[in-house]
């Protein structure tokens, strides 16, 4: 066991299936002899080599396309995109090719291929550092896209993603890569040290895909959430003092949908809180299940809490952004509902 | 009411206009083949297969020939190949064309839903599978069906993948002719175009990875050199110096638009390579030993550690973009008559008739066996079904090889499937 | 007044739009002397010269990219991607670029381009010739995202397309370019002639945009289709004898969301019927919405019927394909929940 | 536990590996600049302005430079400019250079979130701003600032862009330096790479689709040239003959990855053009008057119709990438004191004063007046607000210009937001 930030955790995964797996290959834009943008690769190509870590070109669709060719010749490509918003030059490559190779081959090729990227906002990145594109995955079958919310986690779930024989969308939230983040932009920064979640085994382990965690048991209401808003609505709970039952996704599609129907129906109502864009988000997915699988159980219409239609700013980042205090208007006007 | 915009400010200079290239020929029109600028067979040097990138300048503004008017190969490029290797190739040529005259039949009696044959073209495909081993791996477009018939796969597969039925080996998923095969070093084909050729530098630096001795062979047509696929691949073979072929067939068309549109007017496409630091050919795609020849040179190449290959094969579409076009909208109805590279089959023929090695008699009695082989082949693929007859895959199968585990998602829908 | 299939219709548009504004100009691969695959710019470059309508190089990122830089010196870009199936080389131009250049710009430069595509299943086009990528368009802010159901509403909203000053998806359902279609492809092809809806202006008109259409008045349910669907939609409804109220969305967003809970509120059941892949598809969004403002009029739970989510098969298209079969069956759930 | 792959089959060749190029020097190693291939000032010759792209093949493999040692202008490039728009150049480069200067501090004084400098490399953007006409239209990266202070952009404007302030010009939208300005020419900065880059020349193409005469200018920096927008552009500008000059800003480095890894380690850059027919210089970007002298040279083809230039220009990334990178991990620190080509300001110093038109003490209060007029900016557009002191544009305001009307759901959101 060790305390680890998020991105030590990120960087032990893939330390740890270098050195288990000849065929893991890590590779991406700065993530070889400088160790990325956000230091999550450091030092794994002095200790793996240029053979096995090495920096790419600047382009996004080309990268992706030789993971999938790499995938098809037998190796596991860990590849990292500097940025979630950078990510659309890729998306032919990721869409119509490594999301369907094993489908339209009948199982001949296949594509194990894993796309890390940091998302999310709450660093004043402006509109092209902050994205959260996870609904353009998810709408994509034969793609698993997953997001971690804490070091513990971020560590099983990549380990897990890199062992996988289909291709991983794996978001990493930046503004929790050196701490939790509660939502309170205003207040100091808390960093993951003595946080319990933070305490990593430095070995191999992995959490499961398709499983989601409840990280705050309640019974008034539930409240489904990923990545850094998990947090965000731990913060709500506690300063609105319902008692929510607060749900990290992990997995966002496959889902974990047991787990949250017997939520629902125990509490009879459902807020759900994400920081994309709201039209088409993954809320709007998680709203139509919720309502299919529990309708009869509903008290109260299933609120999405979510960024704006709008790109994310810069300078009103904080407007944008779904903090504790919006969150926590939706619990309550949920709890009036009736 | 028409909006006009103001006249452009006063300027020394003329008014700027649109460039759009135009091809050589229209229906009506005859094409004027000379911007093809061809060289004599022989003319063009043979550089050492460890030539330096810039080294292969020249060459990509002239085109590398073997065979001369005469039947006879001349010139650094013989390949000097054993007479059993060409009559080889010969059947293949032949058989891939025959196949695809009889494919096209059974698409027009509703057999199947599609049809993409490649005559006229069959020299680079069948050509470069024999100079490649088995175990290298190609990723091909839907017009390299000679790489799988080079190669031995057997007829019926491809049959059944054309019929979409019971033996479909992906199960009705695919449009025709998008075969797949690892055992033979075939890529799964991708309807969207272009996306294979990187994926190919992908495979060919993992076998660099692995310290493997084996070779990719990418694959994609003259229009689709556009696509921002091409340019990764490029790069990255360049940067990384992957054992990678990139071929690209230049088949002068891509659906109605000409290879103009494509950016071939102001430079050849093997000129792309060059620029970024791989060594390029430009070579005549229908004369047999060239390709086999040029093959052999990029493959020597890769497998000795020097880097990538850029081969443009100069040839023409000689048939309809696909069952679905209509040719003669756009292009003039004799052009692959009057086209000057001839038909790769008539002139491997040719030379090896010259050798003494072939005679129109085999030819017809080759001809004949393999029309029997193709025949027997489609009887027994029908024996399994077609389309038409509905003898396909059960729809239940629609959901597995999404993911390698079926998710509870899919289970529940084939369920609502089922009913 | 004249009759005109769907592609005459659009080809209509286009027409009428090059003649009156000198600023539009039309291209993409095989539109100029060719007159496109299905024939929808037949005969433009005749008329209006080579610069105004010409053919591309393949190169999807490449057009959408050239037709923003034309938007910025102030043409009307009228663009042809020639299946929706290939539309993903150009996503990063449209959905970083398109969408954004007048918000990141403040109103300083825009992309009034309007970007056609033909969509949908239904001609045996395997998986990379039958997609319907829309919810992929209406999760970007920015754009905006139309498909029409019949030649009249295809060229006026064409038309107001072409002349909005935002970046417009416009989305052909190709199964209808020559023809209604009921559902049933066992049954003979039913041309467009003779239909009312095939009855089209010569000249300039338009379809606003934002406005949905009830195509068939109804008190039982209330059924949200677009495209292909809504004729499918009417033969269920046939079919079942269930009295559905029937909603063309047209465009899909932004959204005419009145006319949606107007009608919700009145029928208290609600079937969404897509082609597209279920998973985070428009439906959801559509579903979420629908519960948000209707949440204490539903009487049933709001039902999506959809593509699967699985590529679009080939040979078992018609098993994928949203028929009216299915379609109604799931009518009649909804009538019997309660 | 560890999985170790079979041993590849027996080959007559010797195993693959893959090739990852490596920068010739790194902290603690100085680096070797040979790699540079320099042509001494003068040595090049000036091709026709309508010259054929393919007859542009050795100027890319050479180095066009005027300034020699001395600071004196010798060549067939020298453009004989008058003394007085030299030191035009000269002042626009000094005040790009004190303006970063002073807004480093500024960031570091958390004044603004973010900054990007162009240190080293103002001779590119300037020079080619003095060569164009001020309605041509500039499609920049964030590091050319130059193009902005050269066409005469308020200060003030750039820093309430900077400050995200209440008088910023895209309202707090973008980060730091995403200027944007159409009367001066400047098209709206993306955060993604390479993007703009074929949007100049859709521009360029309107421009020639409607007869007018302007033209385009597009730039991209040497890593972004991997980018696949930068295909779509040589391929357009290449079919179209787009009025476009396509500058390539080859300053080494892309963030901490060396030129190599874009692939400028077999081909240079500039031979990119070439290769699609496109012609082509590769010229000193730290030489301000062959910075002038292509630049003319481009923009007289492109106004004459005869199409597009491609110019690599080779400079130095004198600082640190942005405000959040530290270059002493991945370079040595003094890699830019040892830069072969020297710092282009010093250098058209020198030039002005072997002429005689400059002196030290001409410098030393050109300096001074330059900073008290940024200093006064700055205090102006301090009174503004800054993203520290929180006066930036209401947050409503975050709802505006996504569409050009606003539509119902966002009206929904605005209110939602203001409670
Ligand atoms: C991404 C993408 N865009 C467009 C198409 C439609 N399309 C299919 S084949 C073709 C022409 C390709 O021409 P070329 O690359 O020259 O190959 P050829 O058909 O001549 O062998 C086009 C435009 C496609 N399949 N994929
Ligand atoms: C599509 C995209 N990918 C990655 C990035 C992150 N990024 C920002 S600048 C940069 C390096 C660019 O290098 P170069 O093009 O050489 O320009 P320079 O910074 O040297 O001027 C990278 C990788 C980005 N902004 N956009
Ligand atoms: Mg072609
Ligand atoms: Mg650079």
């Amino acid at each position: 066991m060790a305390t680890m930030t998020m991105i030590q955790a990120l960087r032990s995964a893939m330390d740890v299936m270098l050195d288990r797996d000849e065929s893991v290959v890590v590779f991406g834009e700065d993530v070889g002899y400088f160790g990325g943008v956000f230091r999550c690769t450091d030092g794994l190509q002095a200790k793996y080599g240029t053979s096995r870590v090495f920096d790419t070109p600047i382009a996004e669709g080309g990268l992706v396309g030789v993971g999938i060719g790499m995938g098809a010749y037998g190796l596991r490509p860990v590849v990292e995109v500097q940025f979630a918003d950078y990510i659309y030059p890729a998306y032919d490559q990721i869409v119509s090719e490594a999301a369907r190779i094993r489908y339209r081959s009948a199982g001949d090729f296949t594509a194990p291929m894993t796309i890390r990227m940091p998302c999310g906002g709450g660093i004043y990145g402006g509109q092209t550092h902050s994205q959260s594109p996870e609904a353009l995955f998810t709408h994509v079958c034969g793609l698993r896209t997953v997001m971690p919310s804490n070091p513990y986690d971020a560590k099983g779930l990549l380990i897990a993603s890199i062992e996988c024989d289909d291709p991983v969308i794996f978001l990493e939230p930046k503004r929790l890569y050196n701490g939790p983040f509660d939502g309170h932009h205003d207040r100091p920064v808390v960093p993951w040290t003595d946080h319990p979640l933070a305490e990593v085994p430095e070995g191999h382990y992995t959490v499961p895909l398709e499983s989601a965690a409840v990280v705050r048991p309640g019974g008034d209401l539930t409240v489904l959430a990923y990545g850094t808003m998990v947090w965000v609505s731990e913060t709500a709970a506690g300063e609105t003092g319902i008692d929510a039952e607060i749900i990290d996704l992990r997995s966002l599609w496959p889902l974990d949908l047991a787990t949250i129907v017997a939520s629902v129906e125990k509490t009879g109502r459902c807020v759900i809180v994400h920081e994309a864009t709201r039209t088409s988000g993954f809320g709007a997915e998680l709203a139509a299940l919720v309502q299919e699988h529990c309708f009869y159980h509903l008290e109260a219409p299933i609120a999405r809490v979510t960024g704006w239609d709008t790109p994310y700013p810069h300078a009103q980042e904080w407007a944008y952004f779904p903090g504790p205090a919006r969150v926590g208007a939706a619990f309550r006007r949920a709890m009036e509902a009736q | 009411m028409a909006r006009r915009s103001p006249a452009p400010p006063a300027s020394p200079y003329a008014p700027l206009h649109l460039h759009v290239p135009e091809p050589p020929g229209r229906p009506g029109r005859e094409t004027d083949f000379s911007y093809l600028n061809l060289s004599p067979a022989g003319a063009v040097r043979r550089p050492p297969v460890d030539a330096r990138p810039a080294d292969t300048g020249d060459i990509v503004e002239s085109l590398v020939r073997v065979l001369d008017d005469d039947g006879r190969a001349v010139g650094p490029w013989d390949p000097k190949a054993e007479p059993a290797l060409l009559k080889q190739g010969l059947v293949a040529m032949l058989k891939t064309r025959l196949f695809d005259a009889r494919m096209l039949v059974a698409q027009r009696q509703k057999k199947m839903s599609f049809y993409m044959q490649c005559l006229g073209e069959e020299a680079v495909a069948v050509g470069q599978a024999l100079a490649l081993n088995p175990d290298d791996m190609c990723f091909p477009t839907y017009r390299q069906q000679g790489i799988l018939v080079a190669r031995g796969y057997p007829l019926v597969d491809m049959m059944c993948q054309l019929f979409s039925n019971e033996r479909d080996p992906v199960k009705g998923r695919q449009l025709p002719v998008m075969y797949t095969s690892r055992a033979h070093g075939f890529f799964s084909i991708s309807g969207n175009l272009g996306t294979q050729y990187i994926q190919a530098v992908g495979w060919a630096m993992a076998s660099a990875i692995k310290g493997d001795t084996r070779i990719a062979s990418a694959w994609v047509g003259d229009g689709s050199t556009a696509e921002s696929d091409f340019h990764s691949a490029l790069t990255f073979a360049a940067v990384y110096r992957a054992p990678v072929i990139l071929n690209i067939v230049n088949n002068q068309w891509a659906i109605s638009s000409f290879q103009g549109i494509a950016g071939g007017e102001a430079a050849t496409f093997a000129a792309r390579g060059v620029g970024i630091g791989i060594a390029s050919l430009r070579v005549d795609g229908n004369d047999f030993l060239a390709v086999l020849s040029a093959s052999r040179w990029a493959a020597e190449r890769a497998r000795r550690g020097l880097g990538p290959t850029l081969v443009e094969w100069t040839t023409y579409r000689a048939g309809a973009h696909s069952t679905s076009d209509d040719p003669s909208k756009y292009r003039p109805a004799d052009d692959w008559k009057r086209f000057p590279l001839g038909d790769p089959v008539e002139r491997l023929k040719k030379h090896l008739t010259v050798l003494g090695e072939w005679s129109d008699a085999e030819h017809e009695r080759a001809t004949k066996a393999l029309e029997a082989e193709i025949a027997a082949a489609q009887k027994e693929a029908e024996s399994y079904g077609t389309l038409a007859s509905g003898h396909v895959h059960d729809a239940s199968t629609m959901f597995e090889d999404i993911y390698k585990e079926m998710p509870e998602h899919l289970a529940r829908q084939r369920r609502e499937l089922e009913g």
